[in-house]
């Protein structure tokens, strides 16, 4: 058997950087690691001194992609710590801007960083000539939550509209009716790309290990916004005021890059994490999606994630779709964000594209942040992605050394790891 | 002319701003019809080491990294800094008012004095490297980007204004913040983003920097008018701008 | 409101250049036809808008004399992306021309029968060309004439070839000098002010035309006044940022008047107090 | 024509306009007012105190196509579509009318002048005066000339003097108009001699012609430097302002590099490279010399050009200054007191 080293520097067509080590003589593995050397940005400590006003402005700067899930969170925990609520219209028109980002994020993860992998391209440069019609689908619904998020965030990236206590602009009526028409359009164009990776799908490795899913769960809804903190490994659920009790956040002994665990060594969160704990609640639009996938719920490949992705682009529009009737029902009522700053500590939790997102502060009388704490959603990937690995590579440690290279980071894109994220990220240096 | 051979590199930042790069849609293809990329971890699984343009996102934050920008500036003949925290130090910056020790306890807490856990300075890209070009913005607007990268390839110095933003906000025809006695940075911020967030009804945060010329004195001494104080204004003003 | 204009004044018609070459290592001269065939109609001092579509519009100064020919010639600096663009044009490529516009020389009028002090610093050559060539060619209208002709070296002397023709022609003085000489150099050293010590002119029946950088004007004209010259008789042309040349956009004001069409070519007597002028 | 229309009947006649023309109307937003496309009757509110935008953006667009170009090849872009604007006051429209003299003189702008054309102005008296206007000082408090319609409202009915073809058919598109008689000339010529008093938040002490003679010996006046020590070069007050004409020209390129438009966008001589060339030389460096240069615009340059005083006295500048020296009724008097 042959000696194998693949070392994958900087994995490619993910959101930050991630690296991928491992080595075996002789059949044997000696190394398999998972490690992020992306320099940490320390938000957790640039916060403090600075106003509730200005901390959403700040910490949507952790993520580009997913910088409302952050605004969002840490607006809903900048309301929690100073004691404000929101009306119906802000909290419906909020998850309709979250849902702008989660079509996005996803359509960008599977359009532009997977499908080049399932299509044996490089990028998504030579589907153009090849595939144009996929291209073209992915750009539509890659515009369509753009457009979304500038219609009711005031930009595509980094949100500008969301205070505590409400929206600094409301989108118009008219508006609304044109970007409800936008996703009726899009649940076409969802069923034409969800064809697409269907014809694809047994390109997708089989690899299945059995996994912690960890997601938001509340009644009624498949939940991106609301709710608790849910395992598949129990069935009482966790208020996230406690969420450092859920993510445990260790040092770990291969790794210094600060880990995750709950009721088992790893777990995973993100699309597939959702789905497996809330799918019985997703709407028939989405039901009919993960039809055609097969997909069911418990399912263990990690590989499913972005086929759990594709389901959710379809919830989220329909859920869209009925979010904006109800707000149209009752008319776009104008309303000034009122929020005064108190002394007090708060928490945020919604789910980013990529997994449960969980932000804590701490205001003095004048409003200005005197602690924080922020856990995201890669940062509790990434123990179950080296997980993944070590049981991952002995099943696959005698194909080609470039094979093996392969269907490690697709593992790791998988994921779809926002290591931009880093909050808080070790850079362990290995000889 | 030959299609220029385009690297893009990302340092410490939020990806944002290769994010406008997708959000160019369509437009994504028209770039890349005219430029060859020849790096981009985000996109593409190529690497290289040679190159006519490099645009480098990010800030500057470890001594390593300017060892990295250095020898990225040997290999290019144009570099293009790409977004707040390339071309001013962007939120990052706010990490150096306070002790990097301090900072590092704080986040990390016994774990603190590991060795990769070293963090200097916040720097923008031109503290460390010429730069040729600055593409301001947190994010960059893709229209703006668009817009340079095609005054670049025809040969023309790509415009970037030198007057505030309340002249976009003006155009737009919004109604101030100083209306509803907010701190907006808007008169001594350098526009080209099309006065994004006042137009959403926010107050400008200053993430394309400072004008060339910006009367800061001015806008001190208009916080009494507006009931607000030095701090208040300072304390935006660090957001973004952090001079230290 | 009924009548509807026409024409689009800010609408280029298209020229050919038909002739290029390198003046200086920054300036180069152009010849362009216009493509209509029609004739500029140009007086001396005027100037026309010139377009690169993509690139943008300035305005330059035609700097050949005028005559009934569709051709028309320019030397252009290279300072930035229209010029840059412009120094990259082969013959055969086309540009847009508007105009001409602006006030000329008073080669028709006040100039006629007097004795002609042409006072060509740098750039200001480029202009004034247009004038001494058109002085030149009706000769016997004329006095006598001075050219004075400053530069900061002898390799930024523009149209040389031609300078040493005109100072051949009867009745016509040349001279010349550069701020700073190099080896070959043999002729006058320092600015072009201390030519005016070296040449005799009655100030009463003598028109002087004066273009060069703004930090000149202030010295020449200075001397002029010191060697008694009436300032009615000065001529000078300014230059501004222009956007239109058409007196709409505002940027050429100075003051209360428009460069493009109050200018460029002003009497100074008539801006003496026009505080921004010099 | 003189008409009269109960205040009742207003909302069919603008309906009976809706239906038949884009109407851009003067209406509500957020705690202003402002002109926008008016959708329905009820959103017209011609009892407004000021637009916070003038009327000038809908003639002079901020960002304007000139012309479109393929490689060597230009076509200018003349497409402006007709349209009514409906409830400009009286000092907007003198604005306007000196706009129109001012694009119009030399060399006719097409651009400008054809939407002009296209445009069907309803103009009205004012209902209530806004924080800062003092139009009532200069004389431009009412206006007799340049309107296709001017509306009075008078107790409870709104005069109607319609003095174009285009005004009339406008009229004839509504019902129940009857026809006025001298009592409603009175009672108008009341209303402006009432506006001329109410119209004058700010009391300017020098009339026009004292203005313009004043500044002819004011160059070296304090008050410039005083003010423009707290300028931005922001430049608000000349975007705001609705006889503010200044433009900047620029091209814009496709993706193909070769093709692509010119266009002309809004710009304002407060702004710091308004007349920097190349070098850089800027010819008015100092924010005082930019200061002083928008005020004998105001004052003494465009009067001198087109003879009419291009303040018109609507304040908006006034309430746009972030730092609150703007006012030309301040620096005005000022400059009287040497
Ligand atoms: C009436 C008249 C006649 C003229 N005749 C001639 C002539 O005959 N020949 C000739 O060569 N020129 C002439 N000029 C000058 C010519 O118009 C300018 O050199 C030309 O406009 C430069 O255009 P550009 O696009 O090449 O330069 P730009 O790219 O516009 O700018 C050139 C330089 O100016 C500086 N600059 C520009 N804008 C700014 C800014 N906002 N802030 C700071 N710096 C800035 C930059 O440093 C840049 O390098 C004339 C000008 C006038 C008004
Ligand atoms: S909102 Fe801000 S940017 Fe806009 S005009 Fe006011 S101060 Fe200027
Ligand atoms: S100067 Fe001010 S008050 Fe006068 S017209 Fe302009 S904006 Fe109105
Ligand atoms: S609005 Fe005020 S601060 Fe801005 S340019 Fe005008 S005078 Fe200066």
């Amino acid at each position: 058997m042959p000696n194998i080293d693949v070392s994958v520097h900087h994995v490619t067509r993910v959101e930050g950087h991630g690296t991928i080590r491992v080595r075996a003589s002789d059949g044997k593995i000696e190394r398999v690691e998972w490690r992020v050397p992306e320099a940490p940005r320390f938000f957790e400590a640039m916060v403090r001194g600075r106003s509730y006003e200005d901390i959403q402005t700040i910490v949507s700067r952790i993520c580009g992609i997913c910088s409302v899930t952050h605004s969002l969170a840490a607006i809903k925990a900048v309301e929690d710590a100073i004691g404000v609520t929101v009306s119906k219209q802000t909290d419906a028109l909020r998850i309709v801007l979250h849902y702008a980002e989660q079509i996005e994020s996803h359509v960008l993860h599977v359009g532009y960083l997977v499908a080049p992998d399932l299509l044996g391209q490089k990028s998504v440069v030579p589907l153009v000539a090849s595939h144009p019609d996929v291209v073209k689908t992915v750009i539509a619904l890659h515009k369509l939550g753009n457009a979304g998020m500038e219609l009711i965030g005031g930009r595509m990236t980094h949100p500008v509209t969301v205070k505590p206590g409400g929206f600094a602009k409301l989108p118009t009526e008219a508006q609304l009716k044109a970007y409800k028409k936008d996703l009726e359009n899009g649940m076409k164009l969802v069923g034409i790309l969800a064809d697409v990776v269907v014809s694809l799908a047994d390109k997708l490795p089989d690899f299945n290990r059995d996994t912690e899913y960890v997601a938001l769960k509340t009644d009624g809804t498949y939940t991106f916004y609301h709710g608790d903190i849910a395992s598949t490994d129990v069935k009482e659920t966790t208020d996230v005021h406690k969420f450092e009790s859920v993510a445990n956040e260790y040092v770990s002994a291969q790794s210094t890059a600060k880990w995750c665990k709950w009721h088992r060594d790893s777990y995973a969160v993100g699309a597939l994490a959702r789905y497996n704990i809330n799918a019985d609640l997703l709407l028939p639009e989405a039901k009919a999606v993960a039809a055609k996938f097969g997909l069911q719920k418990g399912a263990c490949n990690p590989y499913l994630n972005s086929v759990a992705q594709v389901v959710e682009i379809a919830q989220v529009i329909a859920h869209s779709i009925r979010l904006i009737d109800g707000v149209l029902t009752d008319g776009v009522t104008p309303e000034t964000p009122k929020a005064a700053p108190r002394e007090g500590e708060g928490v945020g939790s919604v789910e980013a594209p990529r997994g449960i997102l969980f932000h804590r502060y701490a205001f003095d009388g004048k409003g200005m942040c005197t602690s924080a704490n922020i856990c995201i959603p890669t940062g509790q990937n990434h123990g179950n992605i080296q997980k993944d690995f070590e049981s991952l590579v002995p099943k696959i440690i005698d194909k080609p050394q470039d094979e093996i290279r392969l269907l490690m980071e697709m593992l790791v894109r998988a994921y779809d790891p926002c290591i931009s994220c880093s909050t808080h990220y070790l850079d362990v240096e290995f000889v | 002319m030959d299609r220029p051979r385009v690297a893009i590199f990302d340092f410490a930042c939020c990806e944002g701003c290769q994010l406008q790069l997708y959000n160019l849609e369509e437009g994504l293809l028209d770039v890349l019809g005219l430029i060859e990329p020849v790096e981009w971890r985000e996109a593409i699984s190529d690497q290289s080491d040679s190159y006519d343009i490099a645009v480098i996102e990010g800030s500057i934050t470890r001594k390593e990294d300017e060892e990295r920008l250095k020898d990225i500036r040997k290999r290019a003949k144009v570099m293009i800094a790409l977004g707040a925290c390339a071309t001013i130090g962007g939120v990052n910056k706010l990490k150096n008012q306070f002790d990097f020790g301090e900072v590092r306890r704080t986040v990390y807490g016994k774990d603190a004095e590991a060795p990769h856990l070293d963090t200097a300075r916040v720097k923008a890209v031109h503290e460390v490297v010429p730069v040729e070009v600055k593409i301001h913005g947190c994010p960059i607007d893709h229209f703006e980007f668009g817009t340079i990268l095609k005054s670049v390839l025809a040969g023309k110095t790509p415009s970037i204004p030198n007057y505030p933003v309340c002249v976009e906000c003006k155009k737009k025809g919004n109604i101030c913040r100083y209306e509803y006695n907010e701190v907006c940075l808007g008169p001594i911020t350098r526009a080209g983003c099309g006065a994004k967030c006042p137009t959403g009804g926010f107050w400008c945060f200053g993430c394309r920097g400072l004008l060339d010329n910006p009367n800061v004195d001015a806008a001190k001494e208009v916080m009494d008018i507006y009931g607000k104080t030095v701090d208040d204004l300072s304390g935006r003003l660090l957001l973004f701008n952090n001079q230290s | 409101m009924g009548k509807i204009a026409l024409k689009d004044i800010y609408l280029p018609e298209t020229a050919t250049a038909v002739a290029i070459r390198q003046l200086t290592p920054t300036e180069k001269c152009f010849e362009f036809k216009l493509d209509s065939g029609k004739s500029l109609g140009h007086m001396p001092g005027q100037f026309a808008e010139i377009s690169l579509f993509g690139i943008g519009e300035a305005p330059i100064s035609i700097s050949s004399p005028p005559h009934g020919e569709p051709t028309f010639e320019m030397g252009i600096r290279q300072v930035g992306s229209l010029t840059g663009a412009l120094h990259r044009l082969s013959v055969g490529d086309k540009i847009g021309v508007r105009g001409p516009y602006g006030t000329t020389f008073p080669v028709t009028t006040a100039m006629k029968g007097k004795d002609i002090l042409f006072v060509c610093a740098g750039i200001g050559m480029i202009p004034l060309r247009s004038a001494i060539k058109y002085v030149l060619s009706h000769r016997k209208e004329y006095g006598k004439i001075h050219i004075l002709s400053g530069t900061r070296t002898p390799a930024f002397r523009l149209f040389s070839d031609e300078l040493e023709q005109w100072g051949k022609v009867d009745g016509v003085r040349l001279l010349e000098t550069v701020d700073q000489p190099d080896d070959g150099w043999k002729g006058n050293v320092g600015v072009i002010t201390t030519l005016f010590s070296k040449i005799s002119f009655d100030p009463k029946n003598t028109v002087a035309l004066i273009v060069g950088p703004p930090v000149m004007y202030k010295f020449a004209l200075l001397e002029l006044r010191k060697l008694e010259m009436s300032y009615a008789n000065v001529y000078v042309s300014l230059e501004r940022k222009m956007k239109c040349g058409v007196g709409k956009c505002g940027h050429c004001q100075i003051n209360g008047l428009y460069a493009c069409q109050d200018g460029p070519v002003f009497r100074y007597s008539d801006i003496a107090e026009t505080r921004e002028a010099i | 024509m003189l008409k009269v229309l109960d205040t009742a009947e207003l909302g069919t006649w603008v309906e009976a306009i809706i239906k038949a023309h884009d109407v851009i109307g003067i209406q509500a937003r957020a705690d202003k007012f402002d002109f926008g496309p008016l959708a329905k009757v009820q959103d017209l509110r011609l009892d407004y105190d000021v637009s916070l935008n003038a009327p000038k953006r809908f003639f002079l667009l901020p960002d304007e196509k000139l012309f479109t170009f393929k490689k060597d090849e230009a076509k200018s872009a003349q497409a402006a579509e007709p349209f009514v604007l409906f409830g400009v006051h009286p000092y907007d429209l003198i604005a306007l009318r000196q706009l129109d003299k001012l694009f119009e003189m030399d060399n006719p702008d097409v651009h400008y002048l054809s939407r002009r054309a296209k445009a069907i102005v309803v103009a009205v008296d004012v209902q209530k005066p806004s924080a800062h206007v003092f139009a009532g000082c200069l004389g431009f408090e009412h206006v007799e000339d340049s309107y296709d319609i001017l509306l009075t409202k008078i107790g409870n009915e709104y005069l109607a003097d319609a003095a174009t073809a285009a005004g009339e058919k406008l009229i004839a598109l509504g019902k129940g108009f009857t026809k006025a008689d001298d009592t409603h000339l009175a009672a108008r010529k009341k209303i402006w001699d009432e506006n001329k008093q109410a119209l004058r938040r700010h009391e300017l002490k020098p009339n026009k012609a004292q203005i313009t003679a004043q500044l002819e010996k004011s160059y070296d006046h304090k008050i410039w430097k005083e003010k423009a020590r707290l300028c931005f070069s922001c430049g608000s007050c000349n975007l705001v302002c609705p006889t503010c004409y200044c433009f900047d020209v620029a091209d814009r390129l496709n993706w193909d590099l070769a093709s692509g438009e010119r266009v002309r966008t809004w710009d304002g001589c407060m702004l710091e490279d308004f007349a920097t060339v190349a070098g850089p030389h800027n010819f008015r460096n100092q924010r005082e010399a930019r200061y002083r240069h928008r005020y004998y615009r105001k004052g003494k340059y465009v009067p001198d050009k087109i003879g009419e005083f291009s303040c018109v006295g609507c304040g908006r500048c006034i309430g746009a200054c972030v730092t609150h020296i703007a006012n030309p009724v301040e620096v005005y008097n000022a400059i009287m007191e040497a």
